[in-house]
């Protein structure tokens, strides 16, 4: 008798909590916490709400390689001097109108702060020529200073600086709990932790799709499990990025489609230069060459068609200026390790080599467990350490504390090779997330500056082909994949820009443009 | 002695535990001889055998990194076991120093000494501990050091309160009325009035020490990979639920069983020792 | 004065000194933090002179007793600084978080004293039959696994393979509901919106119980042992001669008495559970103050680590407190310490 | 007119792990309406466990195996269920124990605990008839101020009183037989002995038959008409008590006897050496002995 009764207050409460939708409602999930200010974004989280809260001057074009208008109209290059013309009648989600003081307040806010992606825009200089025209003269040539714009979110002069106080010039409280854009979605409710809601912005100036979901509800630090159970049962429609691929592969079989974005970065297993025995050439060569590519590449497979990833052929990811074609792949070769090892100053049982992982993404335990079991066959002994994200950018910022191995998911943030690799190799930018090697080498910084400076885009392919050779001659990295992320969706939602080549837009997480989506039902 | 195993032979339950923590306590000493695949508590891989379900090869499934979960169970339960032994080396003696001095020594010694303790006993331990390994580096000598920074409270609070209550007994009284030195009065009057109690103590908190212990490190707190340890084994399963179960749930089991074999037999002595709860 | 509101003084002071010795410890704890706090409140990207700024204003420049200094006048305004990890301040982040957790908790404390007590109380009744040693088997196996087994052993059974519970969160995201009290039980029957009202019952069951199993355990062999030890009480036989019923006797003779020493250990349960609650939010994706505890702990996020474990042991207190009145009310001898006839 | 208590033949053994072992071999006593009588022994000697007998209480353990004959007013106590016992218990007999503090509840009133025993009676009884029956039973055992009494609780105060308090309560529901086991062995002598003739006042007035449990033959002569003398689950010798202490024929009551001056501290009775003389078969009086 009890348990029919409870059998019953069970099936009622289920049927009570399943009425039908007044709206549609997007969900998706990512693992790290989203950074609503947009001067401070930088990974994919806050990429995702700074593209849709906010718009940018330009936006990459979808399914091909180059730049459209978007909030501007068109632009003129004169030397290093860019002058674009805004577009006519946008209004702020607030109802200010926009002008170049906004554009200007913009990078001028980004630059003060200095977080973020701010390095963009080091030595930019803005200018409001008038209401509708913007300047920016840059002290050195920057060939992608373009394709960086899709990095400078536009905000709302007007209604920050009604927020700002003394003590908070720039409004970071503010910025960082309620959106100020122009972008087709606006912020409802942010909760760090726990979800950030977005409603369809009506007055948005491009036409958003009629099938678009009205309301957007990112949630963050869903733990596997809950995201492949909430997607099966229907209750959540996109995944991120770092489910596991057994998860994924489950999730497929189960009918969920995957979505994939590709060709901006790759895994990247970092190696600290200056620490002995890596400060050795020929030791960072020994392990190089033991690392098992073939058993990474497999390791990312999740289904016949769809992989994590792609065989590595060197420094650069391949479809960029200066990468290699996709025949060289990268491959173990463990007479070559043996040999570097014997030119190598260390003993194997002497290099106790950190291998570090960031917590927040399991794959990586995998990969520093196969490292272990590869460099062990060497005679190498070596020690995994977990680090959470937060520790880990901290960790970096001295050598002496940077691991000897630290395993780094890198994207161009502009879609240009520049912005992949001058923040990783160029000697002026050491101790960051994406520089742990802390390599110091002339020839790299050479062939780094040459290409954010060559003119044409011959001069770019050959100093990256260059700097791509050097790259695998001195090896602080070993260059284990290159990434395609791919995500898991229920059959509720279409993403033509993470399921179409011709309408991908070659820029991480821009991708995630809601607009573009489709609710099917 | 004899007596002693007479009656946990004449109670089921405690015999049952005995037999348990007999038995794993022999697997995890002879782990390298036991278990199918020794090589599988370190650096290993074999991604052609990974996340496979049990199977005549593996009776608890392979990991994802293919891994024999069974084997590594075994050297699991070595670090748990040899944690918990650590811990109950230190943690007693120093609570025992600190409840003999509070409790006999009295006046603002004993003041400063229990509100301290209070003052340990005022966090949950849990919490206590977790806040500890949140600052250091997660290494197995520290996890032990968080745990036993949290349980020597308990045994100063028991001790101090057996204490207590001797300092008004008979033959405290007449040792102090000879002259006996107050270090002779505490260690060789008071103490082993308290020894029974602590003892069993002990017992019992072997299962709990590997509760918490598992507890941090299922937070990503305790043992790092590749040392195979029960709380990280199961956290790391649990992202993969519900498909792969036996990566969870074999070492959840593992945990459950290790622990009430210590709680039967803690309970067994308990009666044997006629040490009230 | 009455001897309760005496005794309720005296804990309130002992409790604040407490209090103070327990932000002295965490104070500590957080200040052997290796690496550079404003480093990590910075990211990556920071610069020398932002690194600078924050080093300032969080006064890590200052001597150690100066910057508790800094930290106890904080508290005091009842500011616990900004957290590195949500950039809010962490009072924010406690209040958004926190009721989750007590909500957790007390539904947990609830069905352990429900169900501890009179398993405990059965067991006693029937001492040395089969119903004691089933209760005493029970309740060994309750305490002998971490809570975060029993979350992933319910969870498997009750939401994976027999899917009756959801498996994540409060309420379903459809809900829009005002915050109130923050205990969503209680803003959705303030909205007035039922279903939303059985969802977030629906939502707290499985994760109260996956808390609430080993403190049954406890709960259960506690009420037991001293309701044993009362049933050798003159009193006790004393009932048997006046030939009152065993049920009768168990409920009324002999459980009042055995409940009064089980009470402070069962605060101490309740107190665990605020720890075990770290395993069980995990699991369960449960937005609670312990899993913010957890992300900031893994994040060495220091003012969020200090408020969080501060925030704790109020509550904890408070419960004692709680506790020691109830233990008064219901004991005659705290509550009548003098003699009315001799 | 059949007496209130007759025991004839009662075996008592119980289970424990080496076997049966026999605490009774075969005791018989018989009560008389309105008759005191006391069962004297030594602790061990069985006493206590046949006046558990009597109440039914050991009849509800499993351990203990009972032969032989109980006859509470006419009824076999063997023959009745657990249910029928219990509703003899509080109604129709009574008992008083060694210790009035702890053995009242703790963690109630004396009011309430009063109301619980009436109810027994009367299970309908309201607070006001309750506690104007208790006000009135508490009077006749000379308790100056009733209604505070009723409002205390037991350790609020003195043994004496309580146990004053516990006759009160025993007699309340006019019990046929009283049971009294050790009384105020755990007082003060010169309370005992006030609250014991107080007691006897009392049965004296309400007719109420007593067993009475002792080791001490001192207590029992002030108040007994009838004597058992019990060692090791025997009756070693009977009679009236005037008859026994006259004239002390076993050689056991004679040892008890001598040690009496030595045990009117109320502490652990000094037992009487161990002697094979104590073993020799029942000696009893005849009832105009005396």
């Amino acid at each position: 008798m009890k348990r029919t009764l409870l059998a019953a207050a069970l099936l009622a409460a289920t049927a009570l909590t399943a009425p039908a939708y007044a709206q549609s409602v997007l969900r998706l999930d990512e693992v790290a916490v989203g950074e609503l200010d947009p001067a401070k974004a930088s990974d994919y989280a806050d990429s995702i709400l700074m593209f849709n809260v906010y718009d940018t001057l330009v936006i990459p074009t979808q399914g091909g390689p180059g730049h459209d208008p978007h909030l501007a109209t068109s632009w003129e290059v004169d030397g290093a001097t860019y002058t674009f013309t805004l577009r006519d009648g946008v209004t702020f989600q607030s109802g200010n109108p926009l002008t170049a003081a906004d554009v200007v307040y913009s990078i001028e806010r980004m630059q003060a702060l200095g977080q973020g992606l701010s390095y963009l825009f080091g030595g930019v200089t803005a200018e409001a020529v008038d209401d509708m025209t913007v300047s920016f003269t840059l002290d050195a040539p920057y060939a992608p200073f373009v394709a960086s714009l899709v990095r400078l979110p536009i905000v709302d002069s007007v209604l920050v600086q009604e927020n700002a106080t003394a003590d908070d010039e720039w409004g970071e409280t503010f910025l960082s709990a309620n959106g100020a854009g122009t972008g087709a979605y606006s912020v409802t409710s942010h909760n760090p932790q726990e979800e950030t809601v977005m409603a369809k912005n009506d007055g948005y100036f491009l036409e958003i799709n009629e099938a678009a979901p009205d309301q957007v509800r990112l949630r963050y630090g869903l733990e596997a499990a809950t995201v492949r159970t909430l997607i099966a049962q229907g209750e959540h429609d996109i995944s991120s990025q770092w489910l596991p691929p057994e998860v994924m592969q489950a999730l497929a079989n189960g009918g969920a489609q995957l979505l994939t974005e590709s060709g901006t970065g790759g895994f990247y297993v970092k190696l600290n230069t200056t620490k002995p025995p890596l400060d050795d050439v020929n030791c960072r060569l020994a392990i190089t060459n033991a690392f098992d590519y073939g058993t990474a590449i497999q390791m990312l497979a999740i289904t016949d068609d769809v992989s994590g990833g792609s065989p590595s052929t060197g420094a650069i990811p391949v479809g960029m200026f200066g990468s290699n074609p996709p025949s060289d792949a990268l491959a173990r070769d463990m007479d070559a390790a043996r040999a570097y090892l014997a030119e190598c100053g260390t003993a194997p049982g002497d290099f106790n080599l950190e291998i570090s992982w960031i917590a927040e993404v399991p794959l990586e335990e995998r990969l520093a467990l196969l490292m272990q079991a590869n460099f062990a066959e060497l005679g190498i002994s070596s020690s995994i350490e977990t680090l959470p994200w937060a520790l880990f950018t901290e960790r970096v910022a001295s050598p002496e504390n940077t691991p000897h191995i630290s395993q780094i998911f890198v994207n161009a943030v502009t879609g240009d090779p520049d912005t992949l690799l001058y923040g990783m190799y160029h000697s002026s930018t050491p101790g960051t997330w994406q520089s742990p090697e802390y390599l110091n080498d002339p020839e790299v910084d050479a062939a780094l500056d040459a290409g954010r400076q060559a003119a044409t885009d011959e001069a770019r392919e050959a100093a990256y082909s260059a700097l791509n050779d050097r790259l695998m001659e001195i090896a602080p990295t070993i260059y284990g994949f290159d990434r395609q992320s791919v995500f898991a969706a229920s059959d509720r939602v279409s993403v033509p820009a993470l399921s179409d080549p011709a309408m991908a837009f070659g820029l991480d997480g821009m991708g995630f443009s809601f607009r573009l989506m489709e609710m099917t039902e | 002695m004899i007596r002693a195993f007479r009656i946990l032979a004449a109670n089921p339950l405690s015999l049952i535990g005995f037999i348990l923590v007999v038995l794993i306590v022999f697997a995890a000493v002879f782990a390298p001889w036991i278990a199918p695949y020794p090589t599988h508590n370190g650096a290993v891989v074999d991604f052609l055998n990974n996340n496979r379900p049990p199977s005549a090869q593996n009776w608890m499934g392979t990991d994802l990194v293919g891994r024999d979960i069974f084997s590594r169970i075994l050297y699991a339960y070595q670090i748990s076991l040899g944690l918990g032994l650590v811990v109950l080396a230190i943690a007693p003696p120093v609570g025992t120093i600190v409840g003999l001095l509070a409790g006999y020594m009295g006046g603002w010694v004993e003041t400063i000494l229990m509100r301290l303790v209070d003052v340990f006993l005022s966090i949950p331990p849990l919490v206590l501990a977790i806040a500890m390994m949140g600052v250091l580096e997660p290494t197995l000598t520290n996890a032990m050091l968080a745990v036993t920074v949290m349980w020597w409270p308990w045994y100063a609070r028991l001790v101090y309160s057996i204490a207590r209550s001797e300092r008004e007994e008979g033959y405290v009284l007449a040792a102090e009325v000879i002259g006996a030195s107050s270090f002779h009065i505490a260690f060789r009057e008071i103490l082993p009035n308290c020894l029974p109690a602590i003892l069993t103590k002990m017992t019992l908190d072997m299962g709990f020490v590997i509760i918490i212990a598992s507890s941090l490190s299922f937070l990503g707190l305790g043992v790092q990979p590749p040392t195979p340890d029960l709380g990280s084994m199961v956290a790391e399963g649990a992202r993969y639920l519900p498909d792969s179960w036996w990566l969870t749930v074999f070492p959840g089991l593992a945990i459950l069983l290790v622990v009430f074999g210590f709680n039967l037999l803690g309970d067994g002595l308990r009666e044997i020792l006629g040490v009230d709860e | 004065m009455s001897p309760v509101l005496r005794l309720l003084l005296r804990r309130l002071g002992i409790s604040f000194v407490v209090l103070i010795g327990v932000s002295m410890l965490i104070f500590a704890i957080a200040r052997i933090i290796p690496g550079d706090p404003a480093r990590i409140a910075l990211g990556p990207n920071a610069t020398a002179e932002q690194v600078e700024r924050i080093r300032a204003e969080m006064h890590l420049d200052e001597p150690i007793p100066v910057q508790y200094g800094f930290f106890l006048r904080d508290l005091a305004r009842g500011d616990l600084g900004t957290s590195l990890y949500t950039n809010r301040p962490v009072t924010t982040d406690i209040a958004q978080f926190l009721p989750a957790t007590l909500e957790l908790v007390f539904l947990a404390g609830l069905i352990m004293v429900a169900v501890g007590l009179p398993l405990g109380i059965l067991a006693a009744r029937y001492r040395g039959r089969w119903p004691d040693h089933l209760v005493r088997v029970l309740s060994l196996l309750t305490v002998s696994a971490p809570s975060f087994v029993w979350a992933v052993i319910l969870m498997l059974i009750f939401a994976y393979y027999l899917p009756f519970f959801p498996i994540a969160g409060r309420i379903k995201d459809i809900y829009e509901i005002e915050r109130v009290t923050g205990f969503m039980t209680i803003d959705t029957a303030l909205a007035g919106n039922w279903p939303a009202f059985w969802n977030a019952w629906h939502h707290l069951v499985l994760p109260a119980v996956a808390l609430s199993l080993s403190g049954i355990g406890q709960a259960a062999r506690l009420t037991r042992a001293n309701m044993v030890e009362t049933y050798e009480k003159p009193y006790i036989e004393m009932a048997q001669a006046y030939g009152f019923f065993p049920s009768r006797i168990a409920r009324t003779y002999a459980f009042k008495p055995s409940i009064i020493p089980s009470l402070t250990i069962i605060g101490l349960d309740f107190a665990a559970m605020l720890g075990n609650a770290f395993l069980v939010e995990a699991v369960f994706a449960w937005p609670g103050l312990s899993r913010y505890g957890v992300a900031v702990i893994l994040r060495k996020d220091l003012n969020a680590i200090m408020g969080t474990v501060l925030i704790i042991a109020l509550t904890f207190l408070i419960v004692n407190i709680i506790v020691d009145l109830l233990i008064a009310f219901l004991n005659p001898r705290i509550r009548h310490s003098t003699r009315a006839a001799s | 007119m059949s007496p209130v208590l007759d025991i004839r033949d009662l075996h008592l053994s119980f289970k424990g792990y080496g076997g049966l072992s026999e605490v009774l071999h075969g005791i018989s006593l018989r009560i008389e309406q309105g008759q005191k009588v006391a069962l004297v022994g030594e602790s061990g000697s069985g006493k206590s466990v046949t006046a558990r007998i009597v109440l039914g209480l050991l009849q509800e353990t499993r351990t203990a195996r009972i032969r032989g004959a109980v006859e509470f007013d006419g009824r076999d106590i063997g023959a009745m269920s657990a249910r029928q016992r219990a509703a003899l218990r509080g109604t129709e007999m009574s008992m008083i124990f060694q210790d009035p503090t702890s053995s009242l509840n703790p963690t109630f009133t004396i009011g309430r605990q009063f109301r619980e025993v009436l109810g027994r009676r009367d299970p309908g009884i309201g607070r006001a008839a309750s506690d104007a029956r208790a006000t009135q039973m508490l009077a006749e055992v000379s308790i100056p101020d009733p209604a505070r009494v009723l409002a205390a609780y037991p350790f609020q105060l003195s043994g004496g009183m309580n146990q004053r308090v516990m006759i009160a309560m025993a007699l309340a529901n006019r019990p046929k037989l009283l049971l009294a086991d050790e009384p105020g062995t755990a007082l003060d002598v010169s309370v005992q002995a006030q609250t014991l003739h107080l007691m006897r006042e009392l049965v004296d007035d309400h007719g109420t038959s007593v067993l009475f449990i002792s080791h001490n033959l001192g207590v029992v002569r002030e108040f007994a008409d009838r004597l058992y003398v019990i060692y090791r689950g025997r009756i070693v010798e009977e009679g009236p008590a005037a008859a026994i202490f006259a004239d002390p024929r076993h050689a056991y009551t004679r040892a008890l006897m001598d040690a009496v001056p030595r045990i009117t501290g109320g502490g652990l009775p000094d037992v009487p050496e161990v002697s094979e003389d104590f073993l020799a078969p029942l000696i009893r009086h005849e009832e105009d002995a005396a």
